[in-house]
Order: C-alpha cells, then structure tokens, then sequence
C-alpha cells in the first residue's frame, strides 16, 4: 500500500493503514489528531507517548498548511487544490505517520531547530514546531519532490 | 466543540480565561484576540482554567509564554491552573513548567496573587 | 473530486472533502465515527443530528465488513484486501457520506426493511440495521459495481 | 479507551454493569459475554450505568432488548441509567424507551427494584 511495503521486515510488518485525504485548511487538523490518537491507542502507545506523536504531527500538517502551500487561501474555492495526504501505518513496535503535499516544500536539512531557551530569547515566539517533530518522535524522514508530493515520515516507537 | 470556547470571569484584581477544546493553529487567534483585550484593559493578573482544554500547539504555548513575560514586566503574572495530565506532560517535557506557575485548580492560583 | 461533482448546483457545492481509507476491521469504526462527528460538527449540524447521522454509518460499515465482505477474517495477513473507502462531504445545507467497497454487495431494493416493532418479535435480534440507515438520513442510494466498487451515498440535511 | 469496559458491582440482589467506552460491533462480544455470566449465575435484576458510554449500535441495543425479555421471564428487569443526552435520543427515536425503564442514575434505578 505504500513505500513502506518494501521495506519491511517482521518488526515492521503493517499490521493497521489508514489513509486520509484533507483539504487544506487548520480546521481539519482536529481529524488529524483524532485519527493519530485512535491509531496510537489501537497500537496499545501509552497515553503519555500519543500525546507526543499527536503533537508532533499536528504541529507537521499545520507547518505544511502555513509554509508549503503558504497559507489556507490558495485551497479556498478551488476543489482541485491537492491538499494534505496522510499515511498512518501500525506496526508491531511503533506508528508510522507519513505526510505528503504538493505544495513548494523546504530544504529539511538547512533548516535550524530553535531549542525552547533561545526561543524564550525570541520577540517573535515562533519556531518551535521543528523542535518539536524533532523531540517528540524517534525518527524524522523528509524528502523533498517524490512522484507522491514532498514527503515527512514521523516513526514513535511503542 | 470545534473552536476553543474562552469564557472570561472577574475575580477582584484577576482575570480567569477558562478554556474549552483545543487551542490549534485554527483556534490560535482566539487566544491573541483574548490576550489583546486583557492588555488594553491593561489587567495583568490573569488565570488559565485549562480543565477543559484538550491540546495546545505550539504557538499558543509561545503566546503563553510571551503574554506572562509582559505583564510580568507591569508587576503582574500569568499562571496556569488544572492542566489535563497530558498537556501538563508536554509542557513538562518542553521545559514550560519551569517559566509558568502551575497549580491544580483555578481557585488556588488565584489565590496566589 | 468525486462524483458528486457533476450533479452539483449551489446548494450542493462541496466546502470540504474528506476521503479515508481503512482496513477491513471493527476496530476502525471509532476512527469513522469521529471524523463523521467531526465534519457535522464543522458543518454546524446539531449534535442530536449528528449522532443520528454517526449512527447511520456505523451502521452501513459494519455491514459491509459482515455482510459485503463476509467478516474480517478475509482481510487478515492481507495487505492488498481494498478495505474501505469512506468520502465525506460537507456541502452549505446537507453531510453526504459515500462509502465503498470491492465486497459482494447486494440487491439493495430487494432487502427488505425490519421495523422495531417486528425486530422486538424476533428471536434473533438482528436486522434493525438497515432501518436505522434509513430513518437516520435524509436520502439513501446505492449502488452496485461501480468502477469503484459498491457504493451507499448517505445524505443527511442540517 | 479502545474497548468498551464493563465493570460489574453487586448491589444486594441487583448487579450493576457500568459500560466505558464504545458498544460498537468490535466491543459487542463483550456486552454478550457479560450477559452470558450473568444468565449462568442466575442474576436477573440488572442495572447498566451508560454515563461513560459513548456510543450504541443497533445489535448491541438488541442484545439490551433480548436481555430484559429474559430476565423478565424470570420476575427480573434490565434497566437503564445515566443515559447521556446523546444516546437518550437515539434509544427514544428508535421507540426503545417505551420498552426499557430508563433513570436519571443508577442508585435510583437500584432502588426501583
Ligand atoms: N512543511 C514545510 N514546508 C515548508 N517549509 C517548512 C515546513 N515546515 C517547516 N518549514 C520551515 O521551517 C521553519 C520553522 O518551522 P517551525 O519550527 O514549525 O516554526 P514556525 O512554523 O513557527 O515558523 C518555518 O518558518 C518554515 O520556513
Ligand atoms: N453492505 C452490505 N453488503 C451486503 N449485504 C448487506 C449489506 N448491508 C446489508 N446487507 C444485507 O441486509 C441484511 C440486513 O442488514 P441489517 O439490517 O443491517 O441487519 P443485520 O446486519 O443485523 O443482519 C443483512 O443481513 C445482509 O444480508
């Protein structure tokens, strides 16, 4: 069902996919975070360890939102926008979230990571969401342009 | 249920923000709208009531944290009360419980003031 | 998007779409029936109507994961098993829910309707399914062997 | 949180079922299985506490349904409590509560025995 298939070996076998199809818009990240949550419970992940990987991954689609397809208002009256794919995949020892856009996407690697103390430095109190995907989940994978759009992979073990 | 409901109540010198849903990048500038009033009202004695709030996102979280910072400079603070155990964990974990007082119940922070 | 494209008129214009896709088992239909819940909520549908319209899909996945697809067993250890396709959609005064499967499917018209008065004569206890799709929504069409799949469109009015 | 839970306390002659969760057609074994003990233990005065269950499909009001015509049988009932606004309306829509004996909470539909 996905890029993952290839890939996996019996810790890793898929044992639950789920796929959603959203628009481009911050009022659809509440189903996101449900959906996370639901996948993390079915998992059997501590209610501590989903509220990370929920945090992580909302903090990801509304970044995709503000930053890749600049904001809400290119999607606005325009059914054909192609608006937020989300891969959420259980396997044996932790969640898989994938998220893919169409939108113009960023150079992951050349991008800093502000840690809370200089943020609190920081006038503008922004910044903060890269740490987080950072912090809160055990593998971050971000590819820029794939056939499926731009790619951020989030893994959390159980 | 959708949007992050803010219901204001006087108490004396402090103001109690009682939250109910999720502050997320779609909700966000109903807390900017809310800070704003409390600063041109220029009260600066403010509690959150977060029993009912089912997350918070990064940037509301940066707007607590700058919002406490300015009307700590007018003598006041901003401190929060009744965190869910969720959300007190990632605030824990972001390392915000060492810049914001956290009490148990609404009543007693404000009681601190 | 979908079909519902071109029967669209004023009325009918889609403000948000939602497509997911699931595994053929039980333990989705909480993660179906949050992401209902939550677009008659965005819609601004009552609660009392939205638990209703919640319950009318609960319902028509269940059956197709019993009946369409002869329960869950078929699906274990396979990853290719198509699973459900759910679209929801919110148009300015109704919540259309289309859901699909590649399963058996069946003669619609020619199912008969239990009404609870008879449902409680019965033994069995079962049955009261198909009445509650029906009196819960507003429309009901279904289709068998698209090139989607089986499909049952939900529409439900604000 | 993924399960319905049913905890069963004994209150003199009547069993109370409180239901946790979702009674959907993944928790439906359980409601069965609770009701199978119940049957083997010949206990037939039964209150199910609804006011953590957030959800009810159609074969597990069924089973509520074929649950209380046994116990009946046997000079029991099955009753219901604390239903939420949520559910009470679908149980009243689907006629259901002219056939089940619903209260407001547990202890007083206990006492209705
Ligand atoms: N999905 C994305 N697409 C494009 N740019 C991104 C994406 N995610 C993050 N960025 C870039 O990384 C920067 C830092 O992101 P973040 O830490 O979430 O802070 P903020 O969103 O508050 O600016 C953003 O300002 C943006 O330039
Ligand atoms: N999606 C479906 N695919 C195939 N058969 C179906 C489907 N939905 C309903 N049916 C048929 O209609 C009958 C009545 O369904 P329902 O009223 O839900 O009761 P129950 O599921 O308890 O039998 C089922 O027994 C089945 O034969």
């Amino acid at each position: 069902m996905s890029e993952m298939d290839e890939e996996k070996n019996n810790d890793m076998a898929i044992e639950g996919f789920v796929t959603l199809h959203l628009p481009c818009r911050y009022s659809y990240l509440r189903m996101i975070r449900q959906s996370v949550i639901d996948m993390s419970a079915r998992a059997g992940m501590s209610e501590f360890k989903a509220a990370q990987l929920e945090m992580a991954v909302d903090e990801a689609c509304a970044n995709v939102i503000e930053h890749s397809y600049g904001g809400e208002s290119a999607s606005i009256n325009n059914p054909n926008h192609p608006g937020l794919r989300i891969n959420l995949m259980q396997c044996r020892d932790r969640i898989v979230i994938e998220v893919f856009d169409r939108g113009k996407g960023f150079d992951f690697e050349q991008q800093g990571v502000i840690e809370p103390d200089e943020y609190l430095e920081d006038e503008r109190q922004r910044g903060l969401g890269m740490f987080i995907i950072q912090k809160f989940v055990d593998e971050v994978f971000y590819e820029r342009g794939t056939s499926s759009g731009n790619c951020l992979r989030l893994t959390k073990l159980l | 249920m959708r949007e992050c409901q803010i219901k204001q109540e006087v108490v004396g010198s402090v103001d109690i923000l009682r939250l109910d849903g999720a502050l997320d990048a779609y909700s966000f500038p109903r807390l900017e709208h809310a800070f704003n009033q409390l600063r041109d009202k220029q009260r600066n004695q403010i509690v959150l009531d977060c029993s009912n709030l089912d997350y918070i996102n990064s940037a509301s979280l940066g707007a607590l944290i700058g919002f406490a910072r300015k009307v700590r400079e007018q003598g006041g603070d901003l401190k929060l009360a009744a965190l869910t155990p969720k959300i007190y964990s990632i605030v824990e974990l972001l390392g915000f419980d060492k810049m914001l007082q956290i009490f148990p119940d609404a009543q007693l922070a404000v009681s601190k003031f």
